[in-house]
């Protein structure tokens, strides 16, 4: 057992630091610290950066143009980046769509399309969701009917983040409607400007219009754009689900929120002194490091396992479940030490005093992130997979 | 003992219920005002007819189940500390009470300072500072009046979480009039702490029964929601923890008159009561309903934001506790 | 809305305080405030001095020799005699055999039970429990079945509390195997000095014998100690469950309980000082304090409603939860005020120094009241009743 | 970064197992012994052959889940604090830790005073001491050597709630060793704390399995109770808390050696999160099984006990969260 990293593991990390220091724009770190929208530009120049030093795709193997880094480098560039504010790179082609590809794909749709996500040809978003499917993922009824060789598309998806920057959209459709309900989903690969795609934004209670409702009338699909074979979509969908998710704690992000908690409670004023010095509030700050200090190694434990080759089991559920667990504490306790002042989402252009805008930051930060045990399976369904594996002892 | 409302709280209470039936918006003030609620709020000496604990407590219980964002919280405290201090307001004119301070959670006197009678500094997140006829301002150990119109007053208005107007004011050398020492308003200040647990408790009341309402009728599996016994018994717990809520504020309206330690340990009681249970709906009626809670279309959305507002509005429950903890009172 | 007692109850509260100030002895008291298990004369001494009062059966009606209090009088009473520490009424004659005979039982079993649990002829238990059947009650497979003039009785009770004291027994017996299990239960009453009837303690993990595992065989028990009619006997123990629980938040023992814990907490040194000055523990003992208070009001707000003629519902479910709670609570922080002191339970007989086996008491409190929110229906219990309703809306 | 054991903390481990399998009671200690599980304990300085994080881990994590009651933690630091004075104990011989005092949660120096160099006051819930060949004794700063014949010293035996024998030690002017300050034997008593938690964390994750177990086997209303998703999903929840106990033992294990403040850090961590979990787990896996769980005969009563007993040995949550939020050393 060696808690430390080794030398080389050291190294990589100064060198994503010094790149960091010298490429991510302050002003951007600072958009991304306060959780503002970030615009398509500046997502896009993010990516060229990194692509420019080999460094988009780092859980991609280098035949395919990734980085081909361990899982220990990914979780260190990933908490690295975090750390530093740097914009999340955006999932959906990178982290979700290229694996598939490389697993299930055929030759041609690899040469085609995944250099095209490393380039920044292609914008892609995801198209899992449906309202009235909820939890119950698999009860989709967007449907794709083969025609020659098309298919013909209709129906609707939801919670399709960023899908208003995107071009393309990877969807679940459904190619049978007879026998279990996860043996007739297809993954198919649209182009949204096809005519019948109609793409309209959800606002959230935060203000923000981050996801989106998408719609297709009689769109039609090259039969070339269906990933594997058809039927077997839900097999990808799992795929999608249980591997590559190196990041599902999300320990860069807490890590980074706790950087800026302890800022603020060190700005803060209570009684005369720092917040920081407050017994509560100290005390209830160490809990949560605690916490995350915890989580990291599990985090670490699990990644080093699945290095080991063991098969990714309950883990990934474990780690989202205490992973927003966390990171909705941090939100709660940023929200809280700026008390009184958080009770606006924005100033409406009004300048404030120093910094008046990042207490308007921590409660809609709270608000978005209540998204974290909601999205990508809710916590409950996390639990549901875990006691459902406990169940067979 | 009797928790049974008086015949007249219940009359007030269906009139008002009639009046959030039929009006929102804009026309809803006007209709309160016209039914006599606000006057509900003071005492006779004060100008109005009631002023009660249990009075306070059902009208903006009532306005946070309507889900009414009015700046009658301001109002209602500027009003009877106007009274007290001898200096009457006009009637149905609106009032903004000027409390939170950047740079601290709710300590008074942080960010603005007293020379002589002028303030200067910033008060934040004030609820109907624009058009309010007039300002009542907190430093850290007394209560001030500040004209609309006051040389060196700055009003920075946007948005606040509520749906209500509010505003950053800044102070440079800006006259004020001392009303006199907080300690000296305790009573006045007490009320519009009950008004905002009121109004928390109606808010959540209404987030819980919408939330039921959810889990009754939306299906998943074949089954609808509250079939799922992990969630049906979270349900469960938030119901307990509703009733909890309802207690607290109904500690604090029985104890609004009774002497100040009593009253206070019931007001921090109540305060921190209001604030776990806003918190614990805010969180788990989003997480029950899932995406759909999370959008502004939905009503849970509002709800959601005014029970964060409602734990921030004069002192959370962090504050109070530290305050109850100390045997400290709510106001010096 | 008035929060303040009438002068009647106020002089009443009075009253049972001169009472419990004359005639509590402190050392009796001392024993009940450090959970000791009080011997079968203690709690018989006490019935006597109580019903030399009157006061032994608040919750019975005048015609039957009660005392026939008001709700708020039961709840006076029993915040004030926990607070004193004095010894608990034993429930099983008073509190839940009674008001069944009042309400279903015949005229000669009234004439002749009833007298004899106020002058203390017969000591009570129950036999509701069985092993293997849990929170699923009516699942309960022992049986009676008729021959002649009698029931012959065969099967196991368990967790019958001080049942080793007791000559009787109420039970629920299978009269019908066939059907809806709820609907062939019936209430019969049993002499445990009957051949055939055993009583096997059941030690605890914290080292006490309170319950009792009770076997029948073939206990031959007179037809005219059944109650009310063949197969009812479900109504009945539900009208037990729902009814005559003024008591079930636990308000006076958590009072009793949080004063312990104070005087704990302003005894014990943190750094110098009192713990009770501590910034965290401070803080944690309001936390719960708050809670009581809550709990307190909405008790009797709950009770006043039942004195309306309200029947009751959820609310004794929503009040055992929050009530358990609260007394779980207190007796963490009770353990947790001594730290390093609390991990053994028993001296032996050594003394210690004044106070050690209150130390020891905490410990001891805290396993034993995880009873709590088992007995009488399970805190899952209750939430599934409460969900239950929900469920109707 | 490397989690897997080495090749012989894996012998270590099996061999372990093998003697744990196979002894129990009276026998278990002389087996250990045999197998030189106590000298793995200690480094070769000190007389053994290890004594590194991940040996005292995976030790007392065996021993936790074996639920083996002995006074091998009192031992371990005894022997090597004896060692690092340069007054190295007898192979084999029993040694009692005094630590814990009356009258407070975990000060020291509060119920017992140093007058040059004799001890009066008590120690308190004394593992070991009947029969130790010493006693190691805290007071408010520094680490003093007890002979178990010393004058002025009266033992007075009774049974700990992890079924190990204990004691009060009354010190009347007994005379003591100094052995140094408290700081100065930080890595010898960091050791300790660290066994305490492996061993919680082996008890914690045997209630869990317990637990689990019964899930899966006891039936109501016809179905398995782990079929009872409200249940199911607290087993969830405790499986992911057994993950984060793991990891806090494995944190503090990778750095029982590192430099003083980042090894205070992680021995605090531990200690809290062990403490939490282990509550956790106490009052979860007796709920879940309902009145079973409470009762003597059945194996998970003497976990809880063993489980309360472990968190508050050397200092519970509560203590070790304070020092970690004020940046306190662990031991001073």
């Amino acid at each position: 057992m060696d808690m430390s990293f080794t030398p080389e593991e050291t190294a990589f990390r100064d060198d994503i630091r010094a790149f960091l220091k010298a490429e991510l724009d302050p002003a951007l770190a600072r958009k991304v610290r306060l959780h503002h929208d970030l615009t398509k530009a500046e997502m896009e120049g993010w990516h060229a950066k990194l692509q420019s030093r080999g460094w988009l795709a780092g859980n991609w193997p280098k035949e395919f143009g990734g980085a081909g880094w361990t899982a220990i480098q990914r979780h260190i560039f990933e908490e690295e980046s975090a750390r530093a504010h740097a914009p999340r790179i955006v999932p959906f082609g990178i982290a979700m769509l290229g694996p598939v590809l490389q697993k299930f794909g055929s030759k041609e749709q690899q040469d085609h399309w995944l250099p095209r996500i490393l380039n920044g040809d292609d914008w892609w978003c995801q198209g899992y969701s449906e309202p009235g499917a909820g939890s119950d993922l698999a009860s989709l009824r967007c449907e794709a009917v083969r025609d020659g060789d098309h298919y013909v598309v209709n129906g609707q998806k939801t919670w399709t983040t960023l899908g208003q920057h995107a071009n393309m959209i990877f969807c679940l459709v459904r190619t049978n409607a007879t026998g279990k309900k996860q043996e007739g989903i297809s993954f198919l690969l649209i182009d949204m400007e096809t005519p019948g795609v109609t793409v309209r934004p959800i606002v959230l209670l935060d203000g923000t219009a981050e996801v989106n409702e998408v719609w297709f009338d009689n769109v039609r699909v090259p039969a070339a754009n269906l990933v594997g074979e058809e039927n077997q979509g839900w097999t990808y969908a799992k795929y999608l689900l249980t591997h590559e998710r190196t990041n599902i704690a999300g320990v860069g992000f807490a890590t980074a929120a706790l950087d800026n908690l302890k800022r603020v409670a060190k700005a803060q004023r209570h009684r005369g002194q720092p917040l920081s010095d407050d017994p509560l509030f100290a005390a209830e700050m160490a809990g949560v490091e605690i916490e995350l200090m915890a989580m990291s190694t599990t985090n670490l434990r699990m990644l080093s396992a699945a290095a080991q080759g063991q098969a990714p089991g309950i883990e990934s559920s474990m780690l989202k479940i205490k992973g927003t667990q966390i990171r909705q504490r941090l939100d709660a306790l940023t929200r809280r030490a700026y008390g009184g002042q958080a009770m606006a989402l924005t100033l409406e252009g009004n300048e404030g005093p120093e910094g008046a805008d990042e207490a308007l930051a921590a409660s809609a930060t709270w608000l978005n992130n209540r998204k974290l045990s909601i999205y990508g399976g809710s916590n409950e369904v996390q639990r549901s997979i875990i006691s459902g594996a406990l169940a067979k002892g | 003992m009797d928790f049974q409302l008086s015949d007249d709280h219940r009359m007030l209470q269906d009139s008002l219920r009639g009046i959030l039936a039929r009006h929102s918006g804009e026309a809803l003030m006007p209709a309160l005002l016209e039914a006599g609620v606000p006057q509900a709020l003071l005492t006779e000496a004060e100008g109005g007819f009631d002023g009660s604990g249990a009075a306070v407590a059902l009208i903006f219980e009532a306005l946070g189940r309507a889900g009414a964002s009015l700046p009658l919280i301001g109002t209602m405290i500027g009003a009877a500390a106007l009274a007290q201090a001898g200096q009457p307001a006009d009637d149905g004119a609106t009032i903004a009470f000027a409390d939170a301070e950047p740079g601290t959670r709710y300590d008074r006197g942080v960010a603005i300072s007293v020379d002589g009678d002028r303030l200067t500094g910033r008060k934040t997140m004030v609820a109907g500072a624009e058009g309010a006829a007039a300002i009542i301002v907190t430093t850290a150990d007394a209560l001030w009046l500040v004209a609309p119109d006051a040389a060196g007053l700055t009003v920075r208005p946007y948005p606040l979480m509520d749906d209500q107007r509010g505003a950053d004011l800044i102070f440079e050398a800006t006259p004020a009039t001392r009303l006199g020492a907080l300690a000296d308003f305790d009573t006045v200040l007490a009320r519009g702490v009950l008004a905002h647990a009121a109004y928390a408790l109606g808010t959540l009341s209404a987030a819980v029964d919408l939330t039921l309402d959810y889990l009754r009728t939306r299906k998943q599996f074949g089954q609808p929601l509250i079939a799922f016994q992990a969630l049906a018994h979270r349900a469960a717990d938030l119901s307990v923890e509703v009733e909890q809520a309802r207690s607290a504020v109904t500690n604090f309206a029985g104890h609004l008159d009774a002497d100040a330690p009593l009253r206070d340990r019931h007001l921090q009681a109540c305060k921190v009561t209001l604030g776990r249970v806003a918190r614990l709906v805010a969180e788990e009626s989003v997480q029950l309903h899932g995406g759909i809670g999370m959008t502004e279309e939905y009503a849970l959305g509002g709800m959601i934001r005014r029970l964060l507002a409602a734990d921030t509005a004069m002192g959370d429950a962090d504050f109070h506790l530290e305050r109850f903890a100390r045997g400290e009172p709510a106001f010096a």
